[in-house]
C-alpha cells in the first residue's frame, strides 16, 4: 500500500460525511436553480436554528454517555406553555381569554424554568437513584406528554402577539434573530464545555464517571444540572419553533430527540460519552438540515426521503466511527 | 504531635457473603512508608477504599492527629490531606494529562463575575508535578495516548500534587518500568523527608524490603499484626501472609522441551508504528519468556499471534502446518490459548458467574446433540478448578467482579485450563498476584510443561523471566533482539543489553 | 356556543339531502373527464400532506394528484411533502418550497392554528393557496375576504360527521337499542388522536347528536385510540370485559378503530345490529363491506373524491386568472345498509 | 439496624414492583367488579402475548449492552405484510387483487424472514461497522418505515381470510392460540438464553465485548444473529396483532419498542448489558398490560395514564437498580 492511497482513505474517514453532504450540494445547486439561492440558504440556517439549540442540549446528556429520550416532549411543553402566554386578545380561541399577552422575555424565562424544572428531576433519578439516563428521560417522556395534555386540553394553540412571531420574521444585521439566538446559545455552550469546571466535570462524568467520583467531581450535583439545563434548551427551543410556525400543539416537537442524537453522533458526539464538542452538533445538524432540504429540491418521494436518512446515518457514522476504533 | 498521624481501629466490612475486613487496624507514623501486605483478597484494598470514603465501614474508627474523623466520600478525604494511587487505573482516557490530575479541583480564575477554569495555571502547574515525578510529557497530550506506565506515572503524580500529609500507593508499580520505579522510590524517600505518612501496597517481596519502615499483615480480612521492617526477613513476611512457609518460589522444572512445536515467521504488524518482522519458535513442553522493557510491543506481537491484531504481513505455523489466525477462534482451534495482561479490559465478564467466565471459551467440547449446554459437566469442571487454584470465593455463582484482583486472575487461568490447549500465551500472568498465589501459577505452568504442553510467558519482572524460562527471547521497540538459549547465559546483564538496544 | 348552534343547524336532514346530492354531482364530474389545460403544464405545485401515513390523506392525496394531472399539470411539477404530524416540520417545508418558486400551494395543515403564520408567508411570496382537509378559524377566513388574497379552503366540517355518526345511532330507536333496559343509551367512545379537531368534533357531535333526538345518554369509557386499529381492538376489548353486555353502542371516530373494536366485538361473543351496535366514519372499503353485512351499524363517508377535485379546481382556477370563493364546502355521506350499495358503487 | 427491618427494607427492594402491581390489582379488584374475572384476566394474557414476543425478541439486544429502535417499525412491516398475503379473494380492496390466499405459516414465515433479513443488516452495521446499536437500529427503524410506506402506499390492509384471524379468536384448551404462541416463544427463548452456546455469548458480548473477543466468542456473527433473531419476533408479533385487530397499517406497533425496553428493565433486564433472563421479560410485560387495564377499569382519565406509566417506570426502576448498587 503506496501512502497516497492511505491518505486519500484518511481524508475519507475525518471528513467523508462532510464531503458526501458537499456533493450532494453541488448536485442539487446543478440541477435545482433555486437551491443556492440566498434566499434558500437563510431559510435552511433557519431551519437548523432551533435544531441546534436541542442538540446542542441534548449533546451534554450524550456527553456523560447518558441521552434525553424526553427531548421531544419538552419542547412541546415549551411550545405550548409559551403558546398560552403569548396570543392576542382579539384572538377568538384565546387559551386564557382575559389574561393580557405576557413580555416575552418573562414568558420564554417561564419556559425555560418550567422545563429545568421537569429536567432536574429526570437527572434526580438519574444521579441519586440509579435510573438509566434512557429510562429515565424515557418515563419523564410520557410524564411530560401527559402533562401537556392536560395542560392544554390537546387544544392546538395560535393568534400570537407579533412581538412573539416577530422573532422568526425579524431580522438584525439581515440575519433572522433565531439564528442569532441560535450563535448565541452555541457560544454560551462552547464556552460551559470548555472554560468551565463544569463543562470539564461533564467530560470527566461520560470518560470515567468512577474516576471523575473519586477524583472529587460532584457527580450528582454536575449531572443534575446537565438534565435541567439540556430541559431549559429544550423549552427554548420549542419558542422558538412555535415562534416560526406561529402556533403549537402537543405534538410538537415528538421524535425530534431521535434526529438530534443521531446529529450530534454523526457531528462526532460518543454516544459511549466523554467526546464531543460544540461542532459536531453544528455538523450533524447541518447535515441532516442540507439533506432534508436538497431531497425535497430534488423531488426525492416522501416515502424514499425515509430511507434516504437512514441510509445517510449508516454510512455517516460507519465513516466516522472507525476514527476511534483502536489501530488493530 | 500524636504518636501516629493516623490510625483505623476495629475496622469491619462485609460484603454480602463476605466478610473482607474483620476488627482490621492500622497505625501510620508521620515521616514512615507503611508496607501493607497479605495475599490477595486478604483486604488490603478494601480496608483502604475505606479510609478514602470510597466504602462506607460497617464498624470501627478513624484518627487523623489523634482526633476521630469521619469520612464520607473522597472529596472529604482530599479535603483531610489524604490522596490515594488507586489499585485498579482511573483514567479519563478521552482527557488531557492536565485535566486528569485536575478533576475535580480545577484552579479558577474570574472571568468578569464568571468563575472560569484557570487554563494557563492548570498547564503550568502540571508541567511541575510531571517533572517532580521525573517525567516530562505535554500537559495537554491525551491521556489515553500515554503507554499504562506512563497513566501510571501521572497517577502519582496527582497524589504527590495533593501535597497531602497521608499518601495511599495500592500496587503503584504493577504496569512501571523499572526506571519509572526508581523515579517512585526517589519520591517516596522526598515524601518521608518531608513528614508525609505512606502505605505502600506491592506484591514485589524486594520492593518492601527496600522502601518499607513498618510492615503491616493481614491474612482473610484480619488483622495479624504490625512489625518494624527490620525486623522481619522476606521468608517471615511470606510465612505470616500465608499462614505457612514456601521454600522455593520457583519449583523445579520436571521435564526437558521437545520438537519445535509452532513457528512464527516474519510477522509485521498492519501499523508502521508497531511490531516488524519478528520470528520466533516454541518447542513441545516448553516455557518460552518474552523480556524485554514495558512498552517493548511484546503483548502486541503474541496479540497478532492470538488473531487480535490485523497483521500486514506473517506466517505462523503449527505442528509444521501453516494456518491462518484471523480471530481468536482460530487460533484456539489450532490449539492456542491466550491470557491477557489487561485483566479488567479484556479478561474477565464483570457481572457474569465464575461458572460462566470459566466455561466462556470451552462451549463448543460440552454441547449435547451438538446444541444443548451439559451444565453438569461444566460444573465439575469449574469446581475443580476452584479447588485446584484454590480460588477464594463463596461458590461458582458468585459475580467475578466480587474477587480480589488475584482470585479474578486465576479464574481466568482456569478458564484456559479448562479449554485445555497445546499451547498457552500467558502475557503477565503474575501481575498484581501474591506470593503464594504466583507459587501456585507457577507450579501449575510447570505441570502443564511437564503434561508437553507449550507456554509463552510475558514478563516484566526480571526474577520470574530468569526463574521460570527454559529459553528467553527479548524485544526492544517493536523488533526481536536476542534469543537465549541456554539456561546458563540467562542473566539480567544479558537480557537488559538486547532489551535497550533501540 | 353560537357556532355550535350554527353547526347543528348546518346538519340537518336537509343537509344530508344536499350531502347524498354532492356526493352524486361529484359522481358525475367524475364520469366527465376534465379537459387538460396545456397552459398548466409548466406550473409547479407544492403540496403540503399533515402525515402520509394517515390512510384517509393517502386517498386524498392519491386522487388530488392524478386530478391535478387531468387538469394539465404535469406530474414531474408536482410534489407532495409529508409533514411527519408536525407543524415546524411542514412550515419549513413550505419555506423550501417558497424558495423553490411553486406556483401555487395546496396544504393541509398539521396545526389550523398555525394558518395566520402559514397565510402570511405564503401571501408575502404572492403564491395563491388553497387549503385542504383542515379548516383555518373562521378569524383567517375572513382576513382572506377582506384583504382580496388569493387564498380559500376546499374541505368537509367535521361537526357534520359527528352529527351523522349519531344520527344513525338515534335513528334506530331507544328501545332498539337500549337492551339493558335503564332507558339510557350507555356507549363506549374511541377518539381519534386528541388534537386533531376531527377527533374532538365527532366526539362531541355525535353525542350531541344523541341528545338532541331527546335520548338519555351514558358514558361508560372513553378512550384515546389515535386512529389505531390495534390500540382500538386492545381498549374496545377492556371495555367489554368491564362492562359486558351493559355496552349498547360503540362510537370510533373513524373506520380503522371502529374495525379493530368489531374483532373485540366478535371475540366477547357480541352481535352487531343485535345486541350492541357500532359506527365508524371515513368509508373505508371494509368498512363497507361490514355496513353491508351487517357487522357495522354504519359508517360516514369522508367523500375525499369531490374535495380533492374542488381543490384541484381551486389550484387551477388561481393560476388561469379565474377566482375562487375563499370556502369550498363538501358535504359527508351518511352510509348505512340502505345507501351501501350506491356508496360503494361509487368507489370502485 | 435489627434484622427485621433490614429484611422488610430488602424485600421491598426486590419485589417493590411486584408489590405494588399486586395491592394496584387488588384495589381495581375491589372497586370495579369485573377486574378479577376469568374474561378479563384472558384479555390481559391476550394483550400480553405480543408484548411478550417483542419484549423477548428486545431483550436479546439489551443483553448485549444495545438496543433496538426499529422494533416498532419492523412490527408494522410484519403486520403489512402478512396483511397483504392474507385477505380474502372477494375482498374488494385486495392489495394483490389476483392473488390467492397463502398459508398462513407460509405467510407467517415470509415474514420472519423479512424482518430478520433487516434485522441482519443492522446487526451487520453494529458488529463490523461498529455503529452503535442505538444509532444502527434507529437508521433501521426510518429505513423499514420508508420501505413500508412504498410498499403498501399506507393503505389500510383488511378483508383477512378467516384462518389468520383464527389465530387470536381460536382456542386451544380453552385457551387462545395468541397465548400458546407466546409461551411457545418463551419457553424457546428461555432454552436459547441458557441452554445454548448461542446464548452464553450473548451475556458474555454484554458483559465485556473485548474479553468476548478474547475468549474465542464469535462476537461478530453472534451479533448478527441476534438482531436478526430479533426482528424475527418483531415480524411475529406483527402478524399476532394483525390476526387480533383484523387490520393493519404501516402505523401499527408505532413506539411499541420504548414499552418493551421499559419492560425488559422494570424486569431487570439492566440496559448496560449482561443481565438479563425470560422471567424479567414477562414481569414487566405483566407491569404494563396490568397497569393498563387496571387504568382503564379505575376510569382514569387518558392524558392522565401517560403519567402514571412514566411514574410506574421511575418508581419501578428506583427500587429495582438498588439491588445492583453495592451498599458503600
Ligand atoms: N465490591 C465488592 N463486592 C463484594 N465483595 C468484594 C468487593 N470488593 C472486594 N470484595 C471481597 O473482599 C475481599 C477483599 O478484597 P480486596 O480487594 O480488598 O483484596 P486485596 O487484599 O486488595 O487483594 P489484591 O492483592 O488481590 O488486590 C475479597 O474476598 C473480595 O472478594
Ligand atoms: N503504535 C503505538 N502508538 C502508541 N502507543 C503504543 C503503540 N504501540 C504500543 N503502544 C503502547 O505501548 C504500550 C506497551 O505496548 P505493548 O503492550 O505491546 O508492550 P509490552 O512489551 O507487551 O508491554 P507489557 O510488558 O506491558 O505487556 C501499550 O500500552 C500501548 O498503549
Ligand atoms: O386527520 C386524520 C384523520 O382525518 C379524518 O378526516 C379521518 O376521518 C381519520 O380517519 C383520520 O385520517
Ligand atoms: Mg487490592
Ligand atoms: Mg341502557
Amino acid at each position: 500500500m503506496d501512502k497516497k492511497k492511505l491518505s486519500f482513505k484518511d481524508i475519507m474517514i475525518n471528513y467523508g460525511v462532510i464531503i458526501i453532504v458537499v456533493l450532494l450540494v453541488i448536485y442539487t445547486g446543478i440541477t435545482s436553480k433555486n437551491f443556492l439561492s440566498v434566499n434558500n440558504l437563510t431559510n435552511i440556517l433557519m431551519n437548523m436554528s432551533s435544531r441546534l439549540v436541542i442538540a446542542l442540549g441534548i449533546a451534554g446528556c450524550i456527553i456523560t454517555a447518558g441521552c434525553d429520550l424526553s427531548a421531544g416532549r419538552m419542547i412541546g411543553l415549551g411550545g405550548c406553555i409559551a403558546g398560552t402566554l403569548l396570543q392576542k386578545m382579539d384572538y377568538s380561541q384565546k387559551f386564557f381569554p382575559n389574561m393580557k399577552p405576557m413580555n416575552i422575555f418573562l414568558a420564554l424565562l417561564i419556559v425555560m424554568l418550567v422545563c429545568a424544572l421537569f429536567g432536574a428531576v429526570t437527572g434526580f433519578f438519574i444521579a441519586y437513584l440509579n435510573v438509566p439516563p434512557f429510562i429515565s428521560t424515557m418515563a419523564m417522556m410520557e410524564i411530560v406528554y401527559g402533562i401537556n395534555m392536560i395542560y392544554t386540553n390537546a387544544t392546538p394553540l395560535g393568534g400570537y402577539v407579533s412581538s412573539y412571531t416577530g422573532i422568526a420574521s425579524g431580522r438584525f444585521l439581515g440575519i433572522s434573530y433565531l439564528i442569532w439566538i441560535a450563535l448565541l446559545v452555541a457560544v454560551i455552550t462552547w464556552f460551559i464545555f470548555n472554560m468551565t469546571r463544569h463543562g470539564k466535570y461533564m467530560y470527566a462524568i461520560g470518560g470515567n464517571p468512577q474516576a471523575a467520583e473519586v477524583a472529587g467531581v460532584p457527580v450528582k450535583k454536575t449531572l443534575i444540572i446537565i438534565y435541567a439545563k439540556a430541559a431549559a434548551m429544550y423549552g427554548l427551543a420549542g419558542f422558538m419553533l412555535g415562534a416560526k410556525a406561529g402556533g403549537a400543539s402537543v405534538q410538537l416537537g415528538y421524535g425530534y430527540e431521535m434526529e438530534a442524537i443521531a446529529a450530534c453522533t454523526i457531528g462526532g458526539v460518543s454516544v459511549s460519552g466523554g467526546r464531543g464538542k460544540v461542532s459536531s452538533a453544528i455538523i450533524g445538524v447541518a447535515v441532516f438540515e442540507i439533506l432534508k432540504a436538497a431531497l425535497q429540491f430534488l423531488g426525492v418521494n416522501s416515502n424514499a426521503q425515509w430511507i434516504a436518512l437512514g441510509i445517510i446515518i449508516f454510512v455517516a457514522i460507519s465513516l466516522d466511527i472507525r476514527k476511534y476504533v483502536a489501530r488493530k | 504531635m500524636a504518636e501516629f498521624k493516623l490510625e483505623m481501629k476495629g475496622i469491619c466490612k462485609s460484603f454480602p457473603g463476605v466478610k473482607a475486613l474483620d476488627n482490621v487496624q492500622l497505625s501510620l507514623r508521620p515521616g514512615t512508608v507503611h508496607a501493607l501486605m497479605g495475599e490477595n483478597g486478604a483486604g488490603k484494598s478494601t480496608l483502604m477504599k475505606c479510609l478514602f470514603g470510597i466504602y462506607k465501614m460497617d464498624a470501627g474508627e478513624i484518627y487523623l492527629d489523634g482526633q476521630k474523623v469521619s469520612i464520607n466520600n473522597p472529596d472529604e478525604a482530599m479535603k483531610y490531606g489524604i490522596a490515594m494511587v488507586h489499585q485498579e487505573l482511573q483514567p479519563i482516557p478521552a482527557r488531557s494529562v492536565a485535566e486528569n490530575l485536575y478533576e475535580g479541583r480545577f484552579p479558577l480564575k474570574s472571568f468578569g463575575p464568571i468563575k472560569v477554569v484557570d487554563h494557563k495555571k492548570m498547564y503550568e502547574d502540571t508541567a511541575y508535578w510531571l517533572k517532580e515525578v521525573k517525567m516530562d510529557f505535554d500537559p495537554k497530550a491525551m491521556l489515553g495516548d500515554l503507554s499504562i506506565g506512563q497513566m501510571q506515572s501521572v497517577e502519582i503524580a496527582k497524589a504527590v500534587s495533593h501535597q497531602a500529609k497521608v499518601v495511599i500507593f495500592d500496587e503503584p508499580t504493577s504496569s512501571l518500568s523499572d526506571n519509572e520505579v526508581e523515579a517512585l522510590f526517589r519520591i517516596m524517600n522526598d515524601l518521608r523527608d518531608k513528614g508525609v505518612a505512606m502505605v505502600y501496597i506491592s506484591h514485589k517481596m524486594d520492593e518492601i524490603k527496600r522502601i518499607a519502615d513498618d510492615i503491616t499483615i493481614m491474612r482473610d480480612g484480619t488483622y495479624v499484626g504490625t512489625w518494624s521492617a527490620d525486623e522481619l526477613s522476606t521468608d517471615d513476611i511470606i510465612a505470616k501472609m500465608v499462614g505457612r512457609t514456601l521454600t522455593n518460589v520457583y519449583p523445579e522444572r520436571k521435564n526437558t522441551p521437545g520438537e519445535v512445536i509452532m513457528e512464527v515467521k516474519h510477522m509485521t504488524s498492519i501499523s508502521d508504528k508497531s511490531f516488524q518482522d519478528v520470528s520466533f519458535n516454541l518447542r513441545k513442553g516448553e516455557i518460552l519468556g518474552f523480556g524485554g522493557l514495558v512498552g517493548a510491543q511484546r503483548t502486541e506481537v503474541l496479540e497478532g499471534v492470538f488473531g487480535i491484531r490485523a497483521l500486514k504481513s506473517g506466517e505462523v505455523y503449527v505442528k509444521g502446518k501453516k494456518v491462518t489466525i484471523k480471530h481468536p477462534a482460530d487460533a484456539m482451534k489450532a490449539g492456542i490459548g491466550l491470557i491477557t495482561e489487561d485483566r479488567r479490559g479484556n479478561g474477565i465478564f464483570g457481572c457474569l458467574s465464575i461458572k460462566d467466565n470459566v466455561g466462556v471459551s470451552t462451549y463448543n467440547k460440552y454441547l449435547k446433540a451438538g446444541i444443548v449446554l451439559d451444565h453438569k459437566k461444566i460444573g465439575e469442571i469449574v469446581d475443580s478448578s476452584i479447588k485446584k487454584l484454590r480460588i477464594k470465593t463463596p461458590n461458582m455463582k458468585e459475580h467475578i467482579a466480587n474477587l480480589s484482583g488475584g482470585n479474578q486472575q486465576k479464574v481466568i487461568i482456569a478458564r484456559w485450563l479448562a479449554n485445555d490447549p497445546d499451547i498457552l500465551i500467558m502475557d503477565e500472568p503474575t501481575r498484581g498476584i501474591d506470593v503464594g498465589a504466583k507459587h501456585e501459577i507457577y507450579e501449575i505452568m510447570n505441570d502443564l510443561a511437564a503434561q508437553g504442553k507449550s507456554i509463552i510467558m510475558v514478563s516484566s519482572e526480571m526474577a520470574e523471566l530468569l526463574g521460570m524460562s527454559d529459553r528467553v527471547y527479548v524485544m526492544c521497540d517493536g523488533k526481536m533482539r536476542g534469543e537465549i538459549k541456554d539456561k546458563k547465559d540467562m542473566t539480567q546483564a544479558k537480557v537488559m543489553s538486547y532489551a535497550t538496544q533501540f | 356556543d353560537e357556532e355550535t348552534e350554527a353547526a347543528t343547524e348546518v346538519t340537518t336532514e336537509a343537509a344530508t339531502e344536499a350531502a347524498t346530492e354532492a356526493a352524486t354531482e361529484a359522481a358525475a364530474e367524475e364520469n366527465a373527464e376534465p379537459v387538460a389545460n396545456p397552459d398548466l403544464a409548466d406550473k409547479k405545485v407544492g403540496v403540503c400532506i399533515y402525515q402520509f401515513s394517515d390512510n384517509f390523506m393517502t386517498l386524498f392525496r392519491t386522487e388530488l394528484e392524478d386530478y391535478l394531472v387531468k387538469l394539465g399539470f404535469s406530474k414531474e411539477n408536482i410534489t407532495i411533502q409529508d409533514g411527519q404530524n408536525d407543524q415546524a416540520t411542514q412550515s419549513n417545508q413550505i419555506d423550501a418550497f417558497i424558495a423553490d418558486g411553486v406556483d401555487v400551494l395546496i396544504i393541509n395543515p398539521v396545526n389550523t392554528s398555525s394558518a395566520e403564520t402559514i397565510t402570511d408567508k405564503v401571501v408575502d411570496a404572492g403564491i395563491p393557496l388553497v387549503y385542504i382537509n383542515r379548516e383555518p378559524g373562521e378569524d383567517e377566513e375572513a382576513r382572506w375576504d377582506e384583504n382580496g388574497w388569493d387564498v380559500t379552503y376546499v374541505g368537509c366540517d367535521a361537526r357534520q360527521s359527528g352529527t351523522f355518526q349519531g344520527e344513525i345511532i338515534s335513528d334506530l330507536g331507544l328501545d332498539a337499542i337500549d337492551k339493558n333496559g335503564n332507558g339510557k343509551i350507555d356507549y363506549v367512545m374511541i377518539e381519534g388522536d386528541p388534537e386533531n379537531v376531527d377527533a374532538k368534533y365527532r366526539t362531541e357531535f355525535s353525542i350531541k347528536a344523541l341528545e338532541d333526538a331527546g335520548l338519555e345518554v351514558e358514558c361508560l369509557d372513553d378512550q384515546v385510540g389515535n386512529w389505531d386499529q390495534a390500540t382500538a381492538q386492545q381498549l374496545v376489548a377492556n371495555s367489554l370485559s368491564q362492562y359486558g353486555d351493559d355496552v349498547e353502542v360503540v362510537f370510533c371516530n373513524n373506520d380503522a378503530m371502529a374495525l379493530g373494536a368489531l374483532q373485540s366485538i366478535e371475540a366477547a361473543g357480541r352481535t352487531v345490529g343485535e345486541d350492541i351496535y357500532l359506527v365508524g366514519v371515513d368509508a373505508l372499503t371494509e368498512a363497507l363491506d361490514n355496513v353491508a353485512s351487517g357487522k357495522m351499524t354504519g359508517t360516514v363517508f369522508n367523500d375525499h373524491f369531490s374535495q380533492s377535485h374542488a381543490a384541484a379546481i381551486a389550484a387551477a382556477n388561481y393560476l388561469t386568472g379565474t377566482e375562487n370563493e375563499h370556502y369550498i364546502g363538501c358535504d359527508y355521506v351518511k352510509v348505512t345498509a340502505d345507501n351501501v350499495a350506491d356508496i360503494q358503487e361509487k368507489l370502485k
